[in-house]
């Protein structure tokens, strides 16, 4: 019987692994197309390990609103544009000893700093969201709606924000486009559908009228 | 009786008022008007002086001293303007208004011509002013009042020809050489108010007694005697203005003025206001022997080496200004022996014969049509007798023959200066008595070359349309070449253009439009009136100035240096110390001059080249008056300028200006130029510079946290 | 037993290589954004830990504001993106230096 | 009215320049008629402080307070002694003379011209008059505006460089001026002066504040070697321009000295006193020797304008060898009257030989010394004034030139005859880099057509350069009053030196 705490280490190793294999994926792959079904599985992993934190209202929330719509934009877009893969990739070889001893680096100083050993006393305990007797969802939807209701608005004015300026960019008017314009639609006045013309009535002439004529009343 | 102050300001006054009046009226009150003015100024002056000398001389008034008005009181320090009139300031005023007056007059005629007539009037009144301040001072602040006014007043009149290059020239240099000597001037009178508290003389001499022992600290280990640092200094003031070795150099440029201010003003009275000075300032003079001996070596060694220099010289004036600084030579070294009163009598008998000679020579010079070298004269004597007798007056008195003026005053000195047992007083008798044979041989020589032997002038009337009569002065200067040359140095060094000189005219030298003929009386009167107190007033006053203590409290010797007071148990009058002088080694000297000269220049005038020849190097350095033009010219003038340059391109714009200034400028710009390269635009760079911080960030937490 | 450690440490490697990421694809800005995604990822990974192991909602909260503002801004960044590329017709950063001054 | 005289002396002409702006440039000559109205009108009012000063009384007269900044404890404080009084009126006085000076001269825009003058003016006053530190300190920040305004618009072709280095130098040195009096107020809750002076300091802080406040002074003065912003900005300015720098706001920083360093910092300014008297030592030999290769006149005059600047920081800081070290306070207060009257004196001279310049470049816009030579065949009236001025330049006697230095050389013979020997160098070489320049441009014969074609002073240069002349020589001959004027203050000045802080 393997112990649950091991079975999640065990969990967490192997979606670990697959997240750091996939970031690596992300960030290698020739083929932009690739690279973001990388950055899903990426994101599916780390789905994964957040429910292993028992954090599982984010989590669905990753995948479904992450994976599911920003992941798709990107997918949309890179296969929408017509990309020279070849050139960009130019200097790959050339910066990837820089970016590996950055990276390095950067890893060995934030693993000094995070003091592993010391860190490693800390155990997860009990789930706060249970201690408090509700689920993820409720303990997280009562702070959010309480505490954070500002911030939430706020969050969601940007998010509307964000939608209206990605339309606002990306809108064009074509030049012999036809489309509707409601406004003046709506404005329309009956001078503008029907002119009234004056004219006088029609009646025969002479085969060849002079201008001098014709001036004449 | 107590004299009034309002005479003294009157006569102060008179002439300041003159000098106002021409000066800002000329053109309205017009050449009469100005020189009416002016001399109406001079007058007034003139005759309250020498009321005030009866008074003081005769009359038994006390004597005057009193402030007129306060110009600062700080604390204990009081500076006033105010008069100390005793026998010395009497007589000088008299001298001074007297030879100032003569001066006026004969401006008349000399001046005819020339357009700034008006203001050459106003600039002398202005000068007798400054020289009545300066004599009739009771203190040492009026005292360099008068002495910096003197100055400026012989600026303007040096400078008076203003198109003149070498007469700018020389009126800046005038300045500026004088402007050394008023530096140690300042400086002793910045001395005594230091070691005396106060300005004022009466005050300043009671005290005098309390400088003995004091010392100036000058470094830890140097310590110099209050009185000998007091009359050096003093005395620097005094080697300016009166011309003395080294600082003699500014006196025969002067004579690019107008000749009646050489006579003036280079001869009569503001050189010889040093020897005023020193002899003003002999309570302090008399604590120092070591002053003393100074001003006996710088003086006789003028006395000497300048007269040389007059044997070479072929302009008329400057043989005059030459034998002037030798003269203030023989003044200094009798200051130099504590003879202050033989210094202060041969001033005034020099200040009469020769004024009377430079006005001479200003006659020759009208008649000469401006023109000024000697080697175009000669047998002018039949032309202007009047010229020709009071000149010989003039030189005789110079040359100390007995019975003349110049006799009683130049022996006395000689005498002093054998008796004086001073350090330097044998080197100084060398010098006098060698000077009076020098004296004789430029004298004689002047006065053959100009009125004796043949004429070296030609009469040419066709020059008439060309250049008219009425021509002035200033386009007519014409030079002894070498001198020319040196001036000419100096007028390209110190004027940008160099083509201002050295072409007056295509006037050909020693070709005149008329005969020479006698000055019209405006300017003989002078003469004559010159020459009676030249040849007379020696005998007349000798005993009194000289041996009787006449100046009274006004001058302090002491004691043991009274080589005047000895020399006066010796003296049976006038008549007897003239026939005595016949036998004495000056005048044989004289009389060896005068064969010697008389050989030469009127029997065979051929020696004289052959002597040249002979003596080449000799003449080359007198002619070229040892150089000491030449040495100060590098050294402080163009040294100056190019120090001066250095300080600025140097100092100013390279290190201030380009390193600091515009230098923190520029760095701030190139910093910035860098700066502006690392915004590159593009976002990598920007995104790299973050990661970067980031791990220094991270690398400093972490090195802390150790 | 899974340690706050082995959160933290996997949020610091998953950061290292988004790191790692802008700096070898320099030139392709799609993949500059997606290795943003990914430092948000790391981040996220971070808050969510801290909030378990320290027993404190505002992690969560933090996270759910930054899923929120990510999401705003890769909708912005790719519709720069799009317009970018049809106005010069290329997504590489190297020829993208307008700002440049 | 005598209660807020101050006040009134201040804002008349700041007030003034309104009209005089709102006259527009439509109306030229009523701007310049109301903007001498104002001058006229300062200069009246500041008259009346001769019979309302008390020089037998010592401390601060016509004194006005009010609370102006309660949450700094900044009042709206001015008095005078007899040192402002003198440069009040020398203010004033220079002031009608500059907007005479610019009648014609200045076409292009003449409204603004007069009415910065104008404000200018009032500043300068206030600079005077303040007793508060931060008061102060706002007036002599804020005086830097119209003059920046002044160089910058109706200035020469490089006033953009003479502006920015006039406006970045001063303002560099006063902003340490501004630390200093930071530090003051925390420490004593006030910017009065008076208590200032009264505040114990320690050593270490008198040396910090007294370099802050030498630093700020000597910027203004200026001294060497933070002198060079002078010469260019003097070359640049217009000639009013040049006439105020020099005349009023160089003496601003021998005041400053005077308020500030000397009361707040007695022993700092004994400590350091040898360092200003080196560099006023080097401005008058150094700065001579520069004068002297001058090409420009304008720079020459600005050069010798160092020098003599040089004058009042010696006199200043020989009181503090004389007070301590010799004990002689009569012969302190003779150096430090010295430094007064030099520079009320120096406002005359260097304020008419800026003014004789500009006449002179009316008429060739140009201010190289050598495209002049001969001009007093033609402009003999003129030569006068030169000639005149020059001499009062170099120090002559019966000129103001001469009493300032004479007396400060004295009192520097008193405290080391050294320095006195140094100090009395400028009798040779001021004399010979002022009569060299006169050398060239006046005398000799007429050099070109353009110097031929000039014509004499007209009558309102005459009546600048005469009031001018009057003024040098007035001072020249009987400076006593003047003296009498600051002697109390001056000997107040003194006898706080003699007090130790530490």
């Amino acid at each position: 019987m393997i112990d649950t705490s091991l079975f999640q280490l065990i969990c967490f190793y192997a979606f670990a692994a697959v997240t750091v294999v996939a970031a690596l994926s992300v960030i290698t792959l020739r083929n932009s197309v690739h690279a973001v079904l990388a950055l899903v599985l990426t994101f599916f992993s780390t789905a994964c390990i957040w429910m292993l934190a028992e954090a599982e209202f984010l989590a669905i929330a990753l995948i479904v609103v992450y994976v599911g719509a920003v992941m798709v934009l990107f997918l949309f877009v890179v296969m929408m544009l017509d990309i020279d893969q070849e050139k960009l990739r130019e200097g790959f070889v050339k910066f990837l000893p820089v970016g590996l001893v950055v990276a390095a680096v950067m890893l060995v100083e934030m693993l000094g700093l995070i003091g592993v050993r010391f860190m490693h006393a800390q155990t997860m305990g009990d789930n706060p969201a249970t201690a408090a007797g509700m689920s993820n969802t409720a303990w997280l939807g009562m702070a959010l709606y309480t505490q954070y209701l500002l911030p939430f608005e706020v969050a969601a004015l940007i998010l509307t924000v964000g939608v209206i300026a990605a339309v606002a960019l990306t809108l064009r008017h074509r030049v012999g486009a036809r489309k509707q314009h409601p406004s003046e639609q709506v404005a329309v006045k009956a001078s503008d559908r029907v002119r009234i013309i004056k004219m006088a009535a029609e009646r025969p002439t002479d085969s060849q009228p002079s201008p001098a004529q014709e001036s004449k009343p | 009786m107590e004299l009034s102050s309002s005479i003294l300001l009157t006569i102060a006054l008179a002439p300041l008022v003159g000098c106002v009046l021409a000066g800002f009226f000329g053109k309205q009150i017009g050449r009469v008007g100005a020189h009416s003015i002016t001399i109406l100024g001079l007058l007034i002056s003139f005759g309250l002086s020498f009321y005030v000398l009866y008074q003081i001389a005769f009359a038994g008034a006390p004597v005057y001293n009193h402030n007129i008005y306060t110009w600062f009181e700080i604390g204990k320090y009081t500076g006033s303007v105010g008069f100390l009139i005793d026998r010395l300031t009497a007589m000088m005023m008299v001298v001074v208004t007297f030879v100032s007056l003569l001066v006026h007059v004969y401006t008349i005629g000399y001046m005819a011509d020339d357009p700034g007539y008006q203001r050459f009037f106003s600039y002398i009144s202005l000068f007798t002013f400054s020289m009545l301040m300066l004599v009739m001072s009771n203190n040492f602040l009026q005292l360099f009042f008068g002495w910096e006014a003197v100055g400026l007043v012989s600026y303007l009149l040096i400078g008076f020809w203003f198109k003149r290059p070498t007469a700018i020239f020389a009126s800046l240099k005038a300045f500026v050489v004088n402007r050394v000597g008023d530096f140690g001037f300042l400086l002793g009178i910045a001395a005594v108010l230091y070691f005396l508290g106060t300005l004022d003389y009466a005050t300043a001499f009671a005290s005098a007694p309390t400088l003995v022992g004091k010392t100036l600290t000058l470094t830890q280990n140097i310590h110099w005697d209050a009185a000998t640092v007091i009359c050096i200094l003093l005395f620097i003031g005094a080697m300016g203005k009166s011309a003395q070795v080294p600082l003699h150099v500014w006196l025969p440029d002067s004579m690019e003025g107008p000749t009646p201010i050489s006579a003036l003003i280079h001869a009569a009275t503001m050189v010889t206001a040093g020897i005023f000075m020193v002899a003003r300032m002999s309570p302090f003079y008399e604590l120092s022997e070591t002053a003393l001996s100074v001003v006996l070596v710088i003086g006789a060694t003028g006395a000497l080496f300048t007269g040389l220099i007059g044997i070479v010289q072929n302009d008329i004036k400057r043989v005059v200004a030459y034998s002037t600084l030798s003269q203030l030579g023989y003044m200094t070294v009798a200051l130099g022996v504590s003879a202050y009163a033989g210094a202060v009598f041969h001033l005034m008998t020099h200040a009469f014969f020769k004024a009377l000679l430079f006005l001479g020579a200003g006659s020759v010079i009208i008649a000469m049509h401006h023109e000024q070298d000697m080697r175009y004269m000669g047998g002018l004597r039949k032309y202007m007798p009047i010229t020709w007798i009071t000149m010989w007056v003039g030189a005789l008195a110079l040359c100390g023959v007995p019975f003349f003026s110049g006799f009683y005053s130049k022996d006395a000195i000689i005498e002093a200066v054998h008796d004086s047992h001073r350090w330097g007083a044998g080197y100084a008798y060398f010098c006098v008595l060698a000077g009076a044979f020098v004296t004789a041989t430029y004298t004689f020589r002047q006065m053959y070359m100009t009125f004796h032997g043949k004429e070296r002038f030609r009469v040419e009337h066709h020059h008439h349309d060309a250049h008219g009569h009425g021509h002035a002065k200033d386009t007519h200067a014409h030079h002894h070449p070498v001198h020319a040359d040196v001036a000419g140095l100096h007028a390209h060094a110190m004027t940008d253009d160099p083509a201002k000189h050295g072409d007056h005219g295509g006037h050909e030298p020693g070709v005149l439009e008329h005969a020479p003929k006698e000055s019209p009386w405006v300017v003989t009167l002078p003469l004559i009136l010159l020459a009676i107190p030249s040849l007379l007033v020696g005998a007349v006053t000798a005993k009194p100035l000289l041996y009787s203590g006449w100046f009274g409290g006004a001058i302090h010797v002491n004691e043991a240096n009274n080589v005047l007071g000895e020399m006066a148990k010796e003296f049976n009058g006038w008549a007897s110390a003239g026939l005595q002088g016949l036998t004495q080694p000056p005048f044989i000297l004289v009389v060896i001059a005068f064969l010697i000269t008389t050989y030469i220049y009127l029997f065979n005038p051929a020696m004289a080249g052959k002597i040249k020849t002979a003596f080449k190097p000799i003449w080359t350095i007198l002619d070229r008056k040892f150089w000491v033009d030449e040495i100060y010219f590098a050294i402080f003038a163009r040294g100056g300028v190019k120090l001066g340059r250095m300080f600025w391109k140097g100092g100013d714009a390279a290190v201030i200006d380009g390193v600091l200034i515009d230098g923190s400028a520029s760095l701030v710009q190139r910093i910035a130029a860098g700066m502006r390269r690392v915004q590159s635009g593009y976002l990598y760079h920007y995104a790299f510079a973050m990661i970067l911080g980031l791990i220094l960030l991270l690398g400093g937490y972490w090195l802390i946290g150790q | 037993m899974i340690t706050l450690s082995h959160y933290i440490v996997l949020g610091a490697i998953l950061f290292c290589i988004s790191v790692a990421g802008l700096f070898i694809n320099r030139k392709n800005v799609i993949v500059l954004l997606m290795a943003i995604e990914l430092m948000l990822l790391a981040v996220n990974i971070n808050f969510i830990a801290f909030s378990r192991f320290g027993h404190d909602v505002a992690g969560q909260v933090f996270v759910f504001f930054i899923l929120t503002v990510a999401a705003a801004e890769s909708a912005i960044g790719l519709a720069i993106l799009v317009l970018l590329f049809r106005n010069r017709s290329t997504v590489n950063v190297a020829e993208i230096d307008s700002m440049k001054g | 009215m005598f209660n807020h005289l101050l006040s009134l002396l201040i804002w008349l002409p700041i007030v003034g320049a309104v009209p005089v702006l709102l006259a527009g440039s439509g109306r030229p000559n009523t701007a310049r008629w109301l903007a001498l109205l104002m001058a006229i009108l300062t200069f009246a009012i500041s008259l009346f402080l001769i019979p309302q000063y008390n020089p037998g009384v010592s401390g601060m007269q016509l004194v006005e307070s009010h609370l102006w900044i309660e949450s700094l404890n900044v009042h709206y404080s001015l008095g005078v002694d007899g040192i402002s009084v003198a440069l009040i009126l020398l203010t004033t006085f220079v002031g009608i003379l500059v907007i005479v000076g610019a009648w014609e001269v200045i076409q292009d825009k003449p409204h603004q011209y007069m009415a910065a003058m104008l404000v200018l003016e009032g500043l300068m006053i206030g600079v005077f008059c303040a007793t508060d530190a931060l008061l102060f300190y706002v007036f002599f920040e804020a005086m830097l505006i119209p003059m920046f305004i002044i160089i910058g618009i109706w200035g020469g072709p490089r006033r953009v460089y003479a502006t920015l280095k006039f406006f970045i130098y001063t303002f560099f040195g006063s902003i340490f001026m501004l630390v200093g009096l930071i530090y003051l107020y925390l420490k004593a809750g006030t910017w009065d002066l008076h208590a200032l002076a009264a505040l114990p300091l320690s050593m270490t802080e008198q040396s910090w504040l007294f370099f802050a406040f030498l630093i700020a002074f000597a910027v203004k003065v200026p001294m060497v070697p933070v002198h060079t912003w002078l010469p260019d900005a003097h070359v640049e300015a217009p000639t009013g321009g040049s006439v105020v720098l020099a005349a009023v706001m160089l003496k601003i920083g021998g005041y400053g000295f005077l308020r500030f360093s000397l009361p707040i910092t007695p022993d700092a300014s004994e400590h350091f006193a040898w360092v200003v008297i080196a560099l006023s030592l080097i401005a008058v030999v150094y700065i001579g020797y520069v004068a002297l290769v001058q090409e420009d006149m304008k720079k020459l005059v600005a050069y010798s304008s160092v020098a003599h600047m040089g004058f009042v920081t010696l006199g200043v800081f020989i009181a503090f060898m004389l007070v301590r070290d010799h004990g002689n306070t009569d012969a302190a207060r003779l150096g430090v009257q010295g430094a007064m009257v030099q520079m009320i004196s120096h406002g005359f001279v260097s304020g008419a030989m800026f003014s004789c310049i500009g006449v002179l470049y009316d008429r060739m816009h140009t201010r190289l010394i050598k495209d002049y030579g001969g001009v007093v065949n033609v402009m003999p009236w003129f030569g006068f004034f030169y000639v005149f001025f020059a001499m009062a330049n170099c120090g002559l006697p019966g000129t103001s030139g001469f009493v300032g230095e004479f007396m400060v050389i004295l009192s520097s013979f008193s405290a080391n005859p050294w320095i006195a020997l140094f100090a009395a160098f400028t009798l040779i070489i001021g004399a010979a880099y002022t009569l060299w320049l006169v050398k060239r441009v006046l005398w000799g014969e007429v050099t070109n057509p353009h110097v031929a074609e000039m014509k004499d002073i007209n009558g309102r240069e005459w009546f600048v350069l005469g009031a001018f002349a009057a003024a040098v020589l007035v001072l020249g001959v009987w400076p006593e009053p003047l003296i009498h004027l600051m002697d109390n203050s001056v000997n107040q000045i003194v006898q706080m030196l003699a007090i130790h802080k530490v």
